[in-house]
């Protein structure tokens, strides 16, 4: 029992299971269903930029238009050529890829602050070419999606749409946890810690760097699609910088380098500024949401500086502290 | 001058400095030997500011120093030249002085002509960037640097690590020197020869704690301690 | 050719305002290797400040001087606050609390100012001069001549002064700094309020165009950091440049090439730059902190 | 160690989702998918003494600018109605919804609405994105949708339950065409338009109400001129515009980039006569652009479909001195909110006791209201195009020195 347990593929499977169940066995509200569909979904999202950032080292502010992109392949596929759904999401993970791994042969040259100002400047192109793309995306009109099909069954009700984001998230996860461990994931790692020591290592860095981003933006494209196969409805301004910002939040907020970080951190993300909103007595106070979400985001920042998922470790590394040795204090200059 | 006592000090879950105790008199050169992570360093920094002890007290001509900020510190008349030179690259070499000189700006340019004296190759780099120095330079530069703060109390540490033997002699004569012309000295190092022959007087630390001290010549002289903690040479 | 002309002129009086900002980002990202995403916020703060004074005293130079005076007052706040806690943290986190500052100022700005658009008059109100057929409006000379001014003091200050030096010491190592008696704390307070000031005033000098409202530096902060990247992080003249490059061409790309996929097109030639130079175009190699 | 803290992970990830749906859920766990129609005479919403109806739009960040004035011009109705005594003794009771302008935000809050609220009807949803990101909810659920604050043309063909008010702006657009022709008597025209979904859809009204008018020759590809919403820097599209020697100028943008575009004409002293669109015709807008450009600004006509005169916007500047006390703009979209509100409740009184879904839209069907701020709003036959009469104003000062709104041509329609 202890061995099945401490086998994190099956953890995963195990809390896939479960999580996909609560919708079926509780009795919850169409929008909370809807809400509860964002997260993984952003999830998705996020675990794919984690891949980038947390193991990889490498930054991105334009992966909403990635999302996006595989929103509209998603929209246009099965609206205009009837493709199957499981092909369009495929699909609308590839194209995004093969995008990704174009912009990647370029941009990843570039370190720091210069990987995400190109990236930005990438998101905005690309957010402006939905635009103006009418053909493609309808402009601002907005582009339209059913209701996926899976072998003859429509996922038309929120607690099965649920359960395929999960098995689609638990998947992904998989992937990401079996990559990771793998030969590729610790020489991410290496890199990330040391460029010169993974280059010592014989590692090439470019070729990595590359992978790390293909697969992010696959990720972005996964989660594009489902987002738009739930909303069943995009436009061009959905997908700028805000996005982008906010999936960086994600990450940072969830913890870097991890999986369950990334989806507490959309959790965070999706979920704060709802439940500032329903907050009654804050009702009165104009934008009262977007304040109280910046508040959250910098009071986790500031207390809990390696991520949500790390919270456990951290309270536990400070207990141990104190009970043994007075804690050392850095002084400020 | 200065008296470092029961001091102890944690690093991270590292208990670094454990019940330290020990003084510096006014125009003496005193040396702190022992191996790598014995603490040296440590109680440079608790010195300094950059530590702040969680027992114990700083005093500093009968003024407690402990938990001041570096800059205050400074201010006393304390100054440090760290270990492996850390020279502002991309700052000339003049601004990399100026910088020294930056709680006595107003006598900058005297104490500018000072450091020059003891240093002529700097002069001669003045407008160079210090990144560009060789390693002796770079040295020379970190101690001119120092100097440009008129310390009373000047804190070496390592002074010569990784620099050839005859640079290394340089250095260590010119301490000498600027000892001689009234400044105290506290010489970290692990070159233990070179620093006791131009000390007077010495501590050893270990692991944390200082397990030795006597004037450097009779250090120099004892054989088994030398046997013991400093490596036989 | 007059249109040619018209087009450089009004792109380097926006491309100013570009500058202006991209400094101010390129101050405290030199310093504390912080990208502030919420400069824009902060500077649109500011501009409310000016507007409000300016609606109660009818002074334009009150106004002004009211913006810079909050300014410094936030700039410090901010740093002591938000960023000075976190001196712990990772450079991304750090980035991430600049994101929750845009929420939070966004946020106050609405439920202090209101959500709506108010007109604010230019510095410079004399009539047009024609230059040939260009107009030219008093107000953008003195827009650009008064970013190459800033930017000519903030260059002597760098270079020259004490605390110049200190500052660029503390950007290379800051513990050796504090064992110089560099107080690294002030310097990190100063690189924040200059940078929120020079926001300000980016804010104030705009807002006749863009209007005070809270989505007004939207765009501006946009290409200030469009700005930064181009001229590079690793000089203050680069910035400036910067700004000035990509406020002419976007001009002119709209003009001669195309209104709607300008966008597009600047960005693309952003990349390409980047790709062929990716220290920006003055930039030299930023070591980076250990 | 280590994986007591995996396992601990796992957990709380779960006991996030939980408290997730805790939290949001609050004591309203009736279920959320009882779909089946009640087949009681009263649909869901409607008590003895209440309708509950719902409402979703901005109401924060960027475009709270609209949002606000607008929902406050709703509310003020509704509460003079209620203070009044409500209608048929039913008192109104209206649930707002944010939605950011985000299509995610606004399905979750139609689903709200629909199947956790419980509301009746959904009046005056704003946002393009919004409204149609929704609109395959409301046409499944058959709810009753009045009012739209978007100017999207295919919601005139959503369905029987969909009732647009606010004229679109492809509409508008073929009707500018009409008054630059008949008006104008224009020979050469450029549009400067909002590159988004105001705009474009504007510029496309524009060319197709020339091709009915057989005009098309007036409107020259390179004429249509693309601004952003948040651009800094006009000088382009004005210069562009200059030289193409236009005789009308379109300026198919709202407040922000059209203040921008007249302080450019201002600049260049480029005086043409200009039409702009019905979201700039109210007063806040002539104090936000008039000061940067006071001798241009008197060339420009807007489009207008509610009737703005003094007495007929008496009783909402009342109520909104009564309940808004302390807000001292009132704009176009305050007057849209109420329009909204207006026309909820004119089906409403028409629809009299028999407040099914069914009975509600056959109230409407038969509706023709004139009453109103708007001149006139008719469903009958099936009707869908909301106000169809519009008029043209042109800005003018007067004795005060104060810039106003003239009324220079009567109601008309495209045709």
């Amino acid at each position: 029992m202890k061995g099945i347990l401490q086998n994190k593929p099956f953890l995963y499977i195990l809390t896939g299971l479960i999580v996909a169940m609560i919708p079926l066995v509780t009795d919850m509200d169409r929008s909370t269903l809807t809400m509860l569909n964002l997260i993984v979904i952003y999830a998705i999202v996020a675990i794919g930029f984690n891949i980038l950032l947390g193991y990889a080292g490498q930054i991105s502010l334009g992966h909403a238009a990635f999302m996006g992109l595989g929103a509209y392949i998603s929209a246009y596929f099965t609206s205009n050529f009837e493709l199957p759904f499981l092909a369009s999401l495929l699909l609308a993970g590839v194209i995004p890829m093969v995008v990704g791994l174009i912009l990647g042969l370029v941009a990843l040259r570039l370190e720091g602050h210069y990987l995400a100002i190109a990236t930005l400047g990438f998101g905005v192109a690309l957010q402006q070419t939905f635009k103006e793309w009418i053909g493609f995306t309808n402009g601002f009109s907005g582009a339209r999606a059913v209701t996926p099909e899976i072998f003859g069954f429509a996922l038309r009700e929120r607690e099965h749409f649920f359960v395929l984001v999960v098995i689609v998230c638990v998947l992904l996860i998989l992937f990401a946890h079996n990559l990771l461990s793998s030969k590729t994931g610790r020489a991410l790692i290496a890199m990330r810690d040391s460029e010169h020591a993974a280059q010592a290592m014989g590692v090439s860095l470019f070729k990595y760097k590359l992978i790390a981003f293909a697969l992010s933006t696959f990720y972005a494209g996964i989660g594009g699609s489902l987002y738009v196969h739930l909303i069943r409805f995009t436009e061009p301004n959905q997908w700028g910088i805000d996005v982008s910002l906010n999936l960086l939040a994600m990450v940072v907020i969830g913890g870097l380098a991890s999986i369950p970080g990334s989806v507490l951190g959309a959790a965070f993300i999706v979920f704060i500024p709802e439940f500032v909103k329903d907050i009654e007595w804050l009702q009165n106070i104009k934008n009262v949401a977007s304040i109280f979400t910046g508040v959250a985001l910098v009071l986790v920042i500031l207390f809990f500086p390696y991520g949500l998922a790390r919270i456990s470790t951290q309270i536990k590394a400070s207990l141990l502290k104190r009970q043994k040795q007075p804690i050392p204090k850095e002084m400020e200059g | 001058m200065l008296k470092l006592e029961k001091v102890d000090a944690y690093y991270g879950y590292i208990h670094a400095l454990k019940n330290v105790s020990l003084e510096i008199k006014e125009g003496n050169i005193v040396t702190l030997l022992g191996a790598n992570g014995a603490g040296k360093t440590s109680i440079l920094k608790v010195i300094s500011g950059l530590l702040k002890p969680q027992k114990g007290n700083v005093a500093f001509n009968g003024k407690d120093l402990t938990g001041q900020s570096p800059d205050k510190v400074v201010k006393q008349g304390i100054i440090q030249s760290p270990e492996g030179r850390q020279v502002f690259p991309e700052l000339t070499v003049k601004e990399n002085l100026q910088i020294g000189a930056y709680t006595q700006s107003r006598e900058a340019n005297q104490s500018l002509e000072k450091v020059f004296h003891y240093f002529p190759r700097l002069k001669e780099r003045e407008k160079q960037d210090a990144g560009t120095l060789s390693g002796g330079e770079q040295q020379m530069l970190a101690i001119g640097r120092a100097l440009m703060a008129k310390p009373k109390l000047l804190l070496l540490d390592e002074p010569s690590l990784g620099l050839a033997p005859l640079i290394v002699k340089d250095i260590f004569s010119i301490i000498k020197e600027i000892n001689g012309q009234g400044t105290t000295v506290f010489l970290v190092e692990q070159n233990a020869n070179q620093a006791l022959s131009i000390s007077h007087y010495a501590y050893i630390l270990e692991t944390g704690k200082v397990i030795h001290h006597g004037p450097a010549a009779e250090i120099k002289n004892d054989s088994k301690i030398k046997q013991a903690y400093l490596g036989g040479h | 050719m007059v249109e040619f002309f018209q087009n450089v002129i009004a792109g380097l009086e926006t491309g100013s305002l570009y500058a202006l900002a991209a400094l101010g980002l390129v101050l405290i990202y030199r310093t504390s290797d912080v990208i502030n995403f919420a400069q824009g916020e902060m500077a649109m703060f500011s501009s409310f400040i000016a507007f409000t004074l300016f609606q109660q005293t009818m002074s334009y130079p009150v106004a002004f001087l009211g913006a810079i005076v909050f300014a410094v007052v936030l700039g410090f706040l901010v740093e002591r606050i938000f960023i000075r806690p976190a001196s712990k943290a990772t450079l991304v986190s750090k980035m991430i609390i600049t994101l929750g500052l845009i929420m939070i100022f966004n946020g106050l700005a609405s439920a202090i100012f209101g959500i709506d658009m108010h007109p604010f008059r230019k510095a410079l109100t004399m009539d047009n001069m024609t230059i040939g057929e260009v107009i030219i409006q008093p107000n953008a000379i003195f827009i650009i001549s008064i970013t190459l001014v800033i930017m000519a003091i903030l260059f002597y200050m760098i270079k020259n002064t004490l605390m110049g030096i200190a500052i660029r010491a503390t950007a290379q190592n800051e513990t050796t700094a504090k064992l110089m008696g560099v107080p690294v704390s002030k310097v990190y307070s100063l690189s924040w309020i200059i940078a929120t000031v020079l926001g300000a005033i980016a804010g104030v000098l705009i807002a006749p165009t863009t209007n005070v409202s809270t989505t007004m530096m939207a765009e501006v902060h946009l290409k200030s950091f469009i700005a930064a990247v181009l001229g590079g992080f690793g000089s203050f003249v680069g910035p400036v440049v910067g700004g000035f490059v990509i406020g002419v061409f976007d001009n002119l790309v709209g003009y001669y090439i195309s209104l709607q996929w300008k966008t597009v097109i600047v960005y693309a030639l952003l990349i390409i730059i980047l790709i062929v130079k990716p220290t920006g175009l003055f930039g030299k190699v930023h070591r980076k902190k250990v | 160690m280590r994986n007591y803290s995996k396992k601990g992970l796992s957990l709380a990830f779960i006991f996030v989702l939980l408290f997730s749906m805790t939290a949001c859920s609050g004591e309203k766990s009736t279920s959320g998918k009882a779909k089946e129609k009640e087949k009681v005479e009263l649909a869901q919403g409607v008590t003895k003494d209440s309708v509950k109806i719902g409402t979703i739009g901005v109401q924060s960040g960027a475009l709270a600018f609209i949002g606000t004035p607008y929902f406050e011009g709703m509310e003020a109705y509704l509460n003079k109605v209620n203070d009044d005594g409500g209608v048929n003794g039913r008192k109104i009771e209206l649930v707002k919804k944010d939605d950011e302008f985000k299509p995610d935000k606004a399905v979750q809050a139609m689903e709200s609405l629909v199947y956790d609220d419980k509301v009746f009807a959904v009046v005056g949803q704003l946002g393009t994105p919004g409204v149609m990101a929704t609109e395959s909810i409301v046409k499944d659920e058959g709810i009753p949708a009045v009012y739209f604050g978007s100017g999207a043309k295919q919601l005139t063909k959503s369905g029987e339950n969909f009732f647009p008010v606010q004229p679109n702006y492809y509409y508008e657009g073929k009707l500018m065409a009409k008054y630059a022709v008949e008006e104008f008597k224009a020979k050469n025209v450029v549009v400067i338009y909002q590159n988004d979904d105001v705009g474009r859809d504007g510029v496309e009204g524009f060319a197709e109400g020339l091709k009915e008018l057989g005009k098309s020759g007036l409107l020259k590809e390179e004429g249509k001129l693309a601004v952003g919403a948040a651009d800094t820097d006009f000088t382009v599209p004005v210069q562009k515009a200059k030289s193409l020697n236009p005789d009308v100028v379109i300026v198919y943008s709202l407040a922000g980039a059209t203040t921008g575009i007249l302080k450019e004409f201002e600049k260049v002293n480029f005086n043409v006569p200009m039409i702009t669109t019905y979201s700039n015709a109210d007063a806040s807008f002539l104090a936000l652009a008039a000061p940067g450009a006071p001798n241009v600004i008197e060339n420009l006509h807007v489009m207008g479909w509610v009737d703005a005169k003094p007495e007929k916007l008496k009783p909402l500047m009342d109520a909104m001195a009564k309940y808004f006390p302390n807000q001292k703009v009132i704009n176009a979209y305050t007057m849209a909110g109420w329009v909204a509100a207006e026309t909820f409740v004119a089906g409403l009184k028409e629809a009299g006791d028999n407040l099914s879904w069914e009975g509600y839209i056959k109230a409407m069907n038969g509706l023709t209201f004139t009453d109103g701020l708007a001149p006139e709003i008719s469903y009958v036959k099936g009707k869908r195009e909301g106000v169809t009469k519009m008029a043209l104003s042109k800005v003018t000062k007067n004795d005060k020195g104060a810039f106003i709104f003239e009324l220079k041509t009567d109601y008309t329609e495209f045709k």
